[in-house]
């Protein structure tokens, strides 16, 4: 790995300029002070050095005004200075009005962040350039901070809390995202990156529902569809229901249709079940499903899309669905097969989503293992 | 030391005739059981020094570790422990009691001219604390280690780490009162044991130091007890002080803990600024410049000390308002710190200045307390403060102020006053060499964390893979480290070695001003023959006479290499009998058992 | 510097061992500098302890700050003729100290005795209300932790987290003052003991005598604060 | 028993000069003490009325305090004896109550937090912020405790009596 020797952080929000302004001329300042007291110490440390012939006379032991002076410049510089401060710290500390919100669960070890319309991610973050963005933010267990050094600020997650911050970012680009208070085992490998983008392309990921987030697995992604955008949730529980049969355990077995015709579920079974419902009804069920065909040719619905809902369905067997069914609240209708569904609610409720599908998405290695998280994979360019 | 009429007596006699502190008694027993505050500073450096060079071990291990993105040797979990213990170590078992339970232990009562502090058996006692704590933190480590971080935040601290947490918080409250009772000794013994004619402002400006960190300790300690014992009760019996699930709020915790760890800080580095008042005035041979302005400013850090703590919290989620009252504070309690850095250098002006190993390490201060001090501005200015909270800026911010201001300190204090603890002196040379290996050591070593910090990476990160570009920086301060090592390490051998082989030393071998250099080399049990009356003032130094003469000696004595002879014997008060004296007393001495 | 040897030289040289039990130490010129010490000492040392409870009443402030009304329902079990009565027991127990301490200036073996005794029942009496009170709190399932009581009602409709909240704050607060308490017995106890046996280090100067007050009237004053805050916060209105 | 050749004899013999104090003055002080320690019961038990923008719980509080603070001069000037004491004891008893106060400087942070910009939160802050009876962090997400209590079981609903 060849090194490189970067001397300052990207610079890719708003605060960056007038932070990097503020915080060189505190370096010259230092740089200059520094110099001050090195050139006297030196200059005097050879010039007087025992033995030396310089002139010794009249030295001077107090001098109330030079005292003062040397009291009064320090005052004012450092004055001067938390004026600068303060004002740059108030306009962090204060969210503009339009801003757009999004909302952050920190959880031993990861971010969960989730925007507006629902779509949910992991140790990611995409948000849009040029647009105010405030994350309103909260712990799951202990104090995290959120944390984007490009651009240029922080703030701690805490508990029981919701702690703000906002940011309005001008370069599009990957940057890192750090937790930067110290929380447990994994503490260095809770972060991962900040995803700027182009506003029109921010819509557009928005759109497709979050989908392009590269550390889910197939089945993941199709979870997201299933309990996310499409609300396949909705009808399609961990048990049958009126509404619609479960889907648990459905692969690889034998169903029974309402003309008597059985066929054991395989992908292509699915797949049309999905794009034509009305042609395979499940015995007992009237033809309530919504044809999704029309959703594949409009483009809303890709082959892509399909295969992630096979592949997640797949991964439905009883004991996943019995184990995670667990729904905060217990009363809601639609008995949700592994994660709730994601926007209804705050984000102090779907934390608990956020630990499931933190669950599924990270195996949890107490050891280096490169490959556990697989944004390491993704930022080790 | 200027024109003094009569010879003190107890240049008359061969020192070795009488028993000192060290040779009135050689039993185990003896030591343990002691009420001398002498030999409980030579405790004192001796479980330290221990200490010192344990957390020192994990700051290798650290360092050794971020040599590469993804680790070298330990695991996660081990890495968090290995820094939990570095920052503990040396934050609570060396940099608190360090200087103060050494070095004022040993010389503020001589300074002062008292025959011991005013309570030598709760002097005894703090030392046993001190021991019992260590021994509790010890055995945390031991017992399976702590991962919280020195700063134990909760609810982390309370409520989710699994290690020997109430172990090492047991050892931490018991370590405070050890603390704690060498601040009230200090305090009561600067008030009232001072010897005849030593008024406050004779006072050697190490004692103001020690004064004013003595406030800080009684004032502060007892609130990080108390929090870390409410953590204990939290952890152990579940009382909801911190607790958020029940309406407890975590970051009351940080204020507390601040409340004391700030000014904790003061109580790290004061004593380390008044050991370079010491060390530039008498190696300046010159009265500091500004003796008033120096002594209050310790006053005034002390004071202002416990009003900045809410800087650490600056994205804590604290109100933003504290925020900004706290900024303002910060900036204030800088002022009083650049004013002993102006003072120092400016009393070096018209100096005559001897460039030996203490003065080294006044001067290698001077350097890094000033660029410590003057980055804590970044910090302190609220704005700044939020992109480099708790990266490596700040680690290398707080290194600069306490190693390579309490160490240097603490070391430069130890080699002036070593004649004076040892009654030997050590060999120059090597402590000049080990001196600037510290400075450059230390500096390849945390320079490259401004700047690494800057670019936002993240203090106590055990990895960082996906972050390369960190690499070289991290490799560069390992590197630093590894010479810093070697420096600090190099004491421990000369010094060592001079205790066995080290020349005689002279009750004033470096020619400096104050009471402990008016007796001998090392003090007997009472510090003084007879009770010292001060007539003089402090550091009473006149540099253009002592020029003068010197020069007329150097003349008389070696015209051929003026200087030599007086560099060599390490004794500068030219013109007076006592040098004489002292000088043959050094040969004298070196044929007897010590 | 000049160091000459000291006129009046009270004889407490290098030679003076701490096995000769004077009351004055080697490490003093005389009496008079060694009471002062001793006072200034426990004075510092006082103040160390007001910033040790200082810190819980700086957390009591906070956390009543935002849990006015659940403290008030809480504290509603507290009880508040006990509380009176033991903070009057305090009250007394000082005053007995104050007088022994008179005593001990006036050299007065049997008032120092008589009064440290009636200190120690006073202390007996302060300990003994309190654990009748904590064991009723304990059996009501009162004390914070995975027992604490589920029953509202017991708690006059507090909010069951800041009441557990408000209780750890009274076990913590009351509790570490009752440590003090004990300590003073015992300290207490020492210095009756050294009186009856009239043992020259506190009979001679009534310094002992009065530290070991000092630090009494101090818990006392913990408690002054306590009672108030704990047995009659006001009814919100 | 307040002058006792005794007692002038002994300040005479070591020169220090401590103050035997008269027990009378011991007696008025327990007195006094008693009295305030039942004012403060009575207290308890009257609401006082509100004073302007202060409420009446406050009043109330303060009344308490103030007594407590009473008590404490009482205690300290006389049992602890500071006002015959010397100049440093008197400084160090003030020093242990100011730097007391100083841990105050942790109280600007929570009634501020309220007062934070943070658009999009009023409407949060207005239910859950400083309610009438100031029982909730502002915005904090625990339950707040208002006019009925919440129990995590909801066994019991019972109003207080």
């Amino acid at each position: 790995m060849p090194f490189n020797f970067p001397l300052a952080p990207p610079s890719a929000s708003t605060f960056a300029g007038p932070y990097d302004t503020l915080f060189y001329t505190l370096c010259a300042f230092t740089l200059l002070f520094t110099l001050l007291i090195f050139v006297g110490v030196i200059v005097f440390a050879v010039r007087y050095r025992q033995g030396s012939k310089a002139d010794r006379s009249r030295p001077v032991y107090e001098d109330l005004r030079l005292e003062l002076t040397l009291l009064g410049i320090p005052t004012i510089l450092g004055l001067i200075f938390f004026y600068f401060g303060a004002a740059q710290y108030i306009h962090m500390r204060t969210p503009p009005k339009d801003s757009q919100d999004i909302f952050v669960i920190g959880k031993q070890w990861m971010w969960h962040a989730q925007h507006s319309n629902g779509v949910r991610e992991n140790n990611t973050l995409h948000v849009p350039i040029g647009r105010n963005v405030r994350l309103t933010m909260i712990s799951q267990d202990v104090i995290h901070a959120f944390y984007i050094p490009a651009f240029r600020t922080q703030m701690m997650v805490v508990p029981g809390r919701y702690t703000t911050m906002w940011f309005n970012a001008t370069k599009e680009g990957e940057y890192h995202l750090f937790c930067n208070m110290y929380c447990g085992t994994q503490h260095s490998e809770m972060g991962g990156k900040v995803v700027a983008m182009a506003p029109e392309a921010y819509t557009a990921w928005l759109a497709n529902g979050g989908d392009n987030s590269p550390q889910l697995t197939m089945a993941q992604r199709g979870e997201r569809l299933y309990n996310g955008r499409l609300a396949c949730n909705n009808c399609h529980g961990v048990a049958d229901n009126p509404r619609g049969p479960s889907l648990v355990g459905l692969f690889g077995k034998r169903r029974t249709f309402s003309n008597a015709v059985a066929q054991v579920a395989d992908d292509e079974y699915i797949r049309e079940s999905i794009l034509r419902p009305y042609n395979k009804l499940v015995a007992g069920y009237g033809q309530e499903m919504p044809a999704y065909e029309s959703e594949l040719i409009d483009g809303k619905l890709t082959e892509e899309n399909i295969l992630e809902l096979i592949a997640y369905i797949k991964s439905m067997n009883a004991s996943t669905a019995a184990g995670t069914n667990v729904a905060p609240g217990g009363n809601n209708l639609n008995l949700q097969p592994l994660s709730i569904r994601a926007g209804a609610a705050g984000p102090a409720v779907n934390a608990l989503a956020a630990e499931k599908e933190y669950s599924e998405a990270t195996p949890t290695g107490h050891g280096k293992n490169l490959g556990v998280n697989a944004y390491a994979a993704e930022n080790n360019r | 030391m200027s024109a003094i009429g009569i010879p003190a007596p107890v240049e008359e006699h061969p020192h070795d005739t009488r028993t000192n502190y060290l040779n009135v008694a050689h039993t185990l027993k003896s030591w343990l059981t002691t009420g001398d505050h002498k030999r409980i500073a030579i405790l004192y450096l001796i479980s330290i020094s221990t200490f010192f060079f344990l957390g020192a071990s994990f700051a290798g291990m650290i360092r050794l570790e971020l040599m590469s993105p993804a680790g070298v040797i330990l695991e996660s979990e081990t890495y968090n422990k290995v820094f939990t213990a570095h920052g503990v170590v040396m934050v609570f078992l060396f940099l608190v009691p360090g200087i103060p339970a050494i070095m004022g232990n040993f010389i503020l009562p001589i300074m002062i001219g008292a025959r011991d502090l005013a309570f030598p058996r709760l002097n005894l006692l703090s030392w046993y604390l001190y021991m019992i704590g260590g021994g509790f933190i010890v055995a945390s480590f031991v017992g399976g280690g702590i991962d919280t971080g020195w700063t134990f935040y909760t609810p982390y601290s309370s409520m989710y780490s699994n290690g020997q947490v109430g172990l090492a918080l047991i050892g931490i409250f018991i370590a405070g009162f050890s603390s704690i009772t060498t601040g009230i000794n200090f305090i009561v013994t600067v008030h009232k044991m001072r010897a005849p004619g030593m008024t406050w402002f004779r006072l050697p400006l190490f004692v103001w130091s020690m004064y004013a960190t003595s406030v800080v300790i009684v004032l502060g300690t007892p609130v990080v007890a108390i929090t870390l014992l409410l953590v204990l009760l939290e952890r152990v019996f579940h009382l909801p002080f911190f607790s958020p699930e029940l309406g407890g709020d975590p970051v009351l915790f940080q204020h507390m803990f601040w409340f004391y760890s700030h000014p904790a800080v003061y109580i790290m580095v004061l004593p380390a600024f008044g050991i370079i008042s010491e060390l530039i005035s008498n190696f300046s041979r010159k009265r500091i410049f500004g003796y008033h302005f120096v002594a209050f400013s310790s006053l005034a850090i002390a004071g202002l000390g416990f009003l900045v703590w809410g800087h650490h919290m600056f994205v804590s989620s604290q109100s933003m308002y504290e925020g900004l009252v706290f900024s303002l504070l910060s900036f204030l309690v800088a002022v009083p710190s650049a004013i002993k850095i102006f003072n120092w250098t400016l009393t070096l002006y018209k100096g005559n200045i001897r460039l030996q190993s203490p003065m080294l390490y006044a001067l290698g201060f001077l350097g890094l307390f000033t660029i410590g001090g003057l980055t804590g501005l970044f910090l302190a200015s609220a704005g700044t403060d939020v992109h480099l909270t708790a990266t490596y800026f700040v680690v290398a911010h707080f290194h600069y102020v306490m190693v390579g201001g309490s160490l240097l300190a603490f070391l430069g204090g130890l080699h002036y006053w070593w004649p004076k603890m040892t009654g030997r002196m050590f060999a120059d040379g090597p402590a000049k060499v080990s001196a600037l290996l510290v400075f450059i050591g230390f500096n390849v070593t945390f320079f490259p964390q401004f700047i690494v910090g800057w670019l936002g990476m993240p203090r106590r990160y055990h990895y960082y893979y996906f972050a390369p570009e960190y690499q070289v920086y991290n490799v560069m301060s390992t590197l630093g480290a590894t010479v810093l090592a070697l420096g600090l390490i190099m004491p421990l051998f000369y010094l060592t070695h001079s205790l066995f082989s080290g020349a005689r030393a002279a009750a004033n071998p470096w020619g400096a001003h104050g009471l402990e250099w008016e007796t001998t080399s090392p003090p007997p049990t009472t510090n003084f023959y007879e009770t010292p009356i001060v007539q003089d003032e402090v550091y009473d130094f006149d540099p253009v006479a002592e020029y003068e003469q010197q020069r007329a000696t150097s003349e008389i004595f070696d015209p051929g290499h003026p200087h030599r002879r007086i560099d060599k014997e390490g004794e500068s008060k030219p013109g007076i009998a006592g040098a004489d004296h002292s000088s043959s007393r050094a040969a004298d001495g070196q044929k007897e058992d010590r | 510097m000049a160091t000459i040897a000291h006129p009046g030289d009270h004889g407490h040289g290098g030679d003076h061992g701490h096995d000769d039990h004077g009351p004055l130490h080697h490490q003093f010129e005389d009496i008079e500098q060694q009471n002062e010490c001793y006072i200034v000492g426990m004075w510092t040392f006082l103040v160390t302890e007001v910033m040790f409870f200082g810190a819980f009443f700086l957390m009591y402030t906070v956390y009543r700050m935002y849990y006015q009304l659940d403290f008030y329902r809480a504290h509603e079990h507290l009880n508040i003729p006990l509380g009176a009565v033991n903070t009057m027991i305090l009250l007394m127990s000082s005053f007995f100290m104050v007088m022994a301490v008179q005593g001990a200036q006036l050299h007065n073996r049997k008032q120092v005795i008589g009064n440290l005794g009636l200190v120690q029942l006073c202390a007996m009496g302060f300990l003994t209300i309190k654990f009748f009170e904590y064991k009723e709190k304990f059996a009501d399932h009162l004390v914070p932790g995975v027992n604490f009581t589920q029953n509202a009602a017991e708690l006059h409709g507090a909010n069951l987290n800041h009441a557990q909240i408000y209780y750890g704050l009274y076990f913590g607060m009351t509790g570490l003052h009752a440590v003090h308490i004990l300590v003073g017995m015992l300290v207490i106890g020492a210095l009756g003991a050294m009186w009856i046996k009239r043992d020259k280090l506190v009979t001679e100067d009534y310094v002992p005598t009065e530290l070991i007050g000092l630090y009494w009237h101090f818990v006392d004053l913990v408690w002054i604060f306590l009672f108030p805050l704990m047995y009659l916060l006001p009814k919100p209105h | 028993m307040a002058k006792t050749p005794l007692q002038a004899a002994q300040s005479t013999d070591h020169g220090y000069q401590h103050h035997v104090v008269p027990t009378w003055k011991y007696v008025a002080t327990l007195l006094a003490l008693t009295v305030l320690m039942l004012l403060t019961v009575g207290a308890y038990y009257v609401d006082i009325p509100a004073v302007g923008p202060i409420s009446g719980t406050v009043m109330n509080q303060t009344v308490a305090l103030i007594i407590a603070c009473t008590k404490t001069a009482l205690v300290v000037f006389i049992f602890m004896g500071v006002w015959w004491g010397t100049k440093l004891q008197k400084l160090w008893a003030l020093t242990g109550f100011v730097w007391f106060f100083l841990l105050g400087l942790i109280l600007i942070d929570y009634p501020m937090r309220a007062y934070e910009s943070v658009q999009g939160w009023e409407g949060e802050r207005g239910k859950a912020g400083h309610g009438q009876d100031g029982s909730a962090l502002p915005r904090v997400v625990t339950p707040s405790s208002q006019d009925q209590p919440v129990a995590p079981d909801e066994i019991n609903l019972r109003p207080r009596g």
